[in-house]
């Protein structure tokens, strides 16, 4: 099977979509002739031509406002938002329009979107290129929100959502990109090409929406994490030797609650983590769960290892990061927890 | 609706233009010049946007003040079209009267009326081809109605009724059609401009000479997402008309507020490079040649039009409105541009077409004709007696397929 | 003392403050001449001049980027956005832009600036003219958040939030602006004119951000309401005999965590009650933050009844609506859980 | 960068514009008729928008090709002021270069120059006042540099060090000064463009005289707050210069994609009657002359002006960015209104105020107090080698006060 970093599995699952119907078109801010600030649509102009492939302008109120449109036509937009930090001049679009067109018109028009867009830090992208807006999506009825860790996930996942019938965020950890970067920023990144998950089948296939992965089995406490966080969870894992159920939710609505449930009643224990701000980030949404469906289980309180609330700092990326070592105490302190 | 005249600007004051009348005053219109009907020109349907400037500042006019359909925008519409035109506004009229009442009786929720600017979407349908696309406003039940869409749905709409085709979902008035080139309404204002242009740009993605039409209010001509429309529209020369219904107020704001120093709406279009006409919103004539001529532009390729018809909202915002707060009773009676039915009526009746009779023979048939309808709706249902959809429909058709976290929550409502 | 409803409260409270400082200004959709849909600001042109109090233009970004640079002028803007639906197309200024100047710029700018907003449903508004969307600001770094329960809050709380000086988000549940609705819609709703919390000060006098208020006390279990919410609480207590205590966050951010803590440390039980649609409502936040922090305490699993994860609907705006039958459940049930 | 000739539109096929030219074609600018210097009309500063639409499709400029200036639009500089230019522009270039290498060399994470745009920045700020406010993007630093705000600060910025004005919270390029009218600067494109427009909307409600400048690029024009400015600036007349600054490209994407089918960013202001210029950008006098009149207009109180300075960006986007994948490498070279230090010193040695070995000479000395600078900035620390400020202040100035979630979390951090 060929190996591809995040960035060729992204570009491929819009290569293989766009092969295989014609209605799926990609545009976006420098999407067109250049391929994208990321290069995630690169080639993709030239070989389906400009109509298919092209340069919006600066407008992501426009990007996703014209993105409703093809799609009640009856296209399926697959549109680039050049960072997750930028969605938001688009936000009225995507959470008062895309997201309830199918239901105020009982299915009378549809949305078969996907809006695509880098999301996260560990890039030094100070405030503005290193946001993690999930919670903002989860919130909102009607769309569907996935952000696989890997390539192998990011081509299947893609594909699926641009076959979806509803509006779905694809949120790509930038940070991911080429390599499963584990949190340690001192030290250098594996590339995906020798890692198993940077396998992966040239042509179509898809991994369901809304199926968790258990990305490491154990038995003392669960953590739960998306993005960049599997990787840290992991590196936190080995490095505390606690014995940790990792589980890559890859999508978080909708939520493979089962996966959850079944490993927290198993652990008695659990720690989310997340790059977001932890007020209200998607972390507050998996302990109410927890504490909603698993209380009885429970050995110790869930908690949360999360972005602070504030701004994501561009000096102080490392102190802002849920790095290995923030994720490892948590571990401890829940072990330590009777 | 015209700006005071210019405040000297001296420091300290921030300017705020305000319209010339507020309730007390005397309406008066003396600031709105308009040209006479026939006046204005018409260019080719290849024309460049450079070269018909004027257009944006002018204004479309057809029927003139003795009944006569005249100047190169006249000869659009046959005589059947005509009298079908006359029928589409009185119904409407009809309908809207019928639908405040049931609002007033506490059958519904909600109602807006479209009195006064019946021509606009009525005429504009009639330039349509089935498949083409509408994206409106609240206040284009015109389109619907003149394009024969059962007005029995609408009314099951305006119920929320076991029958409503939006299933209770939606206000009143937020109508959706596929089949009738009728796109689901938007709450939030604006949104539905740049969607349009999105619809129009896909079609011509995909070879199709379908045509989009996006509507839009004066007031939401300063939504941010009027801009996103004509950027996308300019740029990729997308097959579709942006019609702006300047029906002079925006609830409780004068037009002045949204179009600042500018002396049109049209005129907003000069800026992108696209053809800009203001038309007479209250002239049946009008509104059909300037829909068509922008139609014929979009289908053949030479992209977007941007028009402003210039109209009157004869009645309240809504029905949680009262304009008599901030507005003179009398201006709609004395609007300048007159009533779009009245003058249609006239041209009719100066053909031979039509007569005083007639006329009030047609109203009392309509008026049956709702009465009935409305009875029937009321068998299907009234918002707050019922019978409504079913509540488990609430949860239904927010996703395809009701993912599990719904159907847990369904299953705890117990419906 | 003078009785006034809601409406007449927070009327009061901008006129208040406009009177002491000249650097106050109002402006809004329809707020000027008019006074505003709800008629917040009626009087307020007259009273204080054109200048002071105007029309804007519809435009949600416009009204929120003007008032921030206002804010940085010198000036405290108090805008309306005419309901909490609409201030979508603005979201990017209050999240992206007031919420961060005075971060980014290290406090060389600041933004004291109030975007007061109806809020909820309960008015059979539909989709459009009933959200309740304070999540999507308690999640950003840099906002407050208050949403007053009654006439007598409102004044003092919106007095506070112009004299803050920092962005402060003013949610006005609309459903309470005539009197204390308990969500038996089919009953008359008692006018504020006779109810306790209707006797507000003619004068100035402030509320400070960051309290909670007791409004009931209570043995059993905590009940966490906010808003509209508060009085369908009291009600569900009434009406099940559950001697619930009911707290009022009045401010969500920042939060009174101590009050929340010391309530459900003393009763063990916990109920958050919210119509925001429940997955990453501010019901998550509250969950997650009580098993934080009184898992020891709790002798059942906190849980939430809120909105569903459905836009709110037209017609069935009462199944929708998380009145004292649903509240009264989650009150027996988490009593019956031992 | 014109358009390549109109596609003829054939359906099915969405029209895309694309530039002239792309990596490995010859530079062309053939399609760029610019008017000679000195064409131009200058209106009264009370000028009415409708009376002088032409000046947005024309192009100010006062610096011929002999290095005289020229025309109605010449004479708002003196010797000192135009000799003082040259050395602000020469700066800027220096100080850029540095920093350019510094991110080169690891020191930074981030940079983005304005070469060739040197002169917008650098002759606009000298029309403004103490007390005046601009609402810049990252491509402004001529603004800070020409009004002698600290070199050395803005370097402690852009290596988030120690003595960091804005503590390491920012980006590199994204400086604040209340105290020089330079609003801090944000990564949201477009945003501060109407924020701009509420500061001197402010001003004038408190029946000040100051105003305010927006900044914004020809891409970011596309946004949609480009919109809310221009319909807040024209209602309320604001005392604004909205300056666009046509620099050709926005990363990989040319002009025309915002652009679209208008032949002109500065026509976009004729649809607000907001008075609207286009401007030479390279030509330093134009510049100041065009800020003049537009600063004049705003303090007299005729309300808002749009600028469209046209110029070309001459390095790449950012240092994330390598141009040579979308245009050719040559064209920076053959942009046909040159350089404007250039075209600056070729005035002043036209003049006899100027020389090229004062030239070559005031280069070295800039260059030689820029190393002094960067060496003493360096000793303030620089972003991944330290010392940065205390990461205990990340957690400051989030609130006024810090509330206690946030006391607990730095707690938590141990800082
Ligand atoms: C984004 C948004 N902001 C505000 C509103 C509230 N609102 C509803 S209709 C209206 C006035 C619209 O006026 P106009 O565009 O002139 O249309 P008209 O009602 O005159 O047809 C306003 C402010 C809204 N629906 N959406
Ligand atoms: C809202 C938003 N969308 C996208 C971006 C990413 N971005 C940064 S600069 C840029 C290009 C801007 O081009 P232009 O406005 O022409 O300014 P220039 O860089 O040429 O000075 C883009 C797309 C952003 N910063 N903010
Ligand atoms: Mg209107
Ligand atoms: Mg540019």
């Amino acid at each position: 099977m060929p190996r591809m970093t995040m960035i060729e599995a992204i570009r491929s699952a819009m290569d293989v979509a766009m092969e295989r119907d014609p209605r799926v078109v990609v545009f976006g801010e420098d999407a067109g002739y250049f391929g994208g600030v990321f290069r995630c649509t690169q080639g993709l102009q030239k070989k389906y031509g400009k109509h298919r492939c092209f340069d919006a302008p600066i407008s992501e109120s426009g990007i996703i406002g014209t993105a409703i449109g093809m799609a009640a036509y009856g296209l399926r937009p697959c549109v680039e938002i050049q960072f997750a930090d930028y969605m938001f001049p688009g936000y009225d679009q995507l959470t008062q329009e895309a997201a309830r067109i199918r239901y105020r018109s009982a299915g009378d028009f549809t949305v078969p979107m996907v809006a695509r867009m880098p999301t996260g830090g560990g890039i030094f992208g100070g405030q503005t290129h290193s946001q993690s807006p999930e919670t903002l999506f989860a919130h909102i009825p009607g769309l569907k929100t996935v952000i696989p860790s890997n390539p192998y996930d990011a081509k299947g996942l893609l594909i699926a959502a641009i076959e979806d019938d509803d509006p779905v965020i694809f949120l790509e950890p930038k940070r991911l990109y080429n390599g499963p970067f584990d949190g340690h920023h001192d030290r250098p990144v594996t590339p995906w090409k020798s890692h198993e998950l940077g396998e992966v089948p040239a042509g179509h296939f898809t991994e369901p929406l809304g199926r968790a992965a258990i990305r490491r089995e154990g038995r003392d406490v669960t953590i739960l994490a998306y993005g960049t966080m599997v990787f840290v969870a992991l590196a936190a894992a080995e490095e505390t030797g606690v014995d940790a159920e990792v589980i890559d939710l890859r999508t978080l609505v909708p939520l493979d609650l089962e996966t959850i449930e079944e490993s927290v009643k198993k652990t008695g224990r659990c720690v989310v983590v997340h790059e977001a701000p932890k007020t209200c980030g998607f972390g507050a949404e998996l302990l109410a769960l927890v504490s909603e469906r698993c209380f009885y289980h429970l050995e110790a309180p869930a908690t949360r290892v999360a972005g602070y609330d504030t701004p994501y700092p561009h000096a102080h990326e490392w102190h802002y990061f849920p790095g290995p070592k923030r994720v490892g105490s948590a571990l401890k302190a829940v072990m330590e927890n009777v | 609706m015209k700006d005071a005249p210019d405040q000297p600007h001296v420091a300290p004051t921030l300017f705020v233009p305000e319209p010339q009348c507020r309730p007390g005053d005397k309406p008066d219109f003396t600031g709105l010049v308009f040209p006479r009907a026939g006046d204005a020109r018409r260019p080719p349907i290849d024309a460049r946007a450079e070269d018909i400037h004027d257009l944006a500042y002018s204004l479309i006019r057809v029927l003139d003040d003795h009944g006569k359909a005249v100047g190169p925008w006249a000869g659009s519409l046959s005589d059947e079209e005509a009298l079908a035109g006359l029928r589409d506004m009185l119904k409407t009229r009809a309908y809207d009267a019928r639908m405040l009442l049931a609002q007033r009786q506490g059958k519904t929720s909600f109602y807006m009326l479209s009195l006064g600017e019946e021509a606009i979407a009525c005429a504009f349908s009639k330039a349509l081809r089935p498949g083409d696309m509408n994206f409106p406003t609240y206040r284009q039940q015109g389109l619907l109605i003149s394009s024969g869409y059962p007005i029995l749905d609408m009314m099951n709409q305006c119920y929320s009724n076991a029958k409503d085709p939006v299933k209770g979902r939606q206000l009143p008035v937020m109508y959706s059609s596929k089949a009738h080139g009728f796109f689901t309404i938007s709450g939030n204002l604006a949104t539905q401009f740049v969607q349009a242009v999105g619809w129009a740009m896909a079609s011509a993605i995909a070879g199709d000479s379908k045509i989009a039409a996006g509507w839009i209010g004066d007031g939401s001509t300063a939504e941010n997402d009027f801009h996103s429309a004509l950027v996308f529209a300019s740029t990729y020369k997308a097959p579709v008309i942006l019609n702006i219904v300047n029906n002079q107020w925006a609830i409780s704001t004068f037009e002045g507020v949204a179009r600042g120093r500018a002396p049109t709406f049209a005129a907003r279009g000069i800026g992108f490079g696209i053809p800009s006409l203001r038309v007479d919103g209250n002239d049946y004539f009008a509104v059909n040649a300037a829909a068509r001529w922008a139609a014929d532009r979009a289908r053949a390729g030479h992209g977007p039009t941007l028009i402003e018809f210039v109209t009157y909202r004869g009645g309240a915002h809504s029905t949680s409105d009262d304009p008599s707060a901030y507005r003179p009773k009398e201006e709609f009676a004395e609007w300048p541009l007159g009533d779009p039915i009245e003058r249609l009526k006239a041209y009719l009746i100066a053909r031979k077409l039509w007569s005083e009779e007639r006329h009030v023979q047609a109203r009392a048939e309509i008026e049956t004709e709702m009465v009935q309808l409305q009875k029937e709706a009321e068998k299907n249902g009234t918002l707050h007696l019922g019978p409504n959809p079913s509540p488990k429909t609430m949860f239904e058709d927010v996703y395809k397929e009701m993912p599990p976290h719904l159907v847990r929550q369904r299953q705890e409502a117990g419906v």
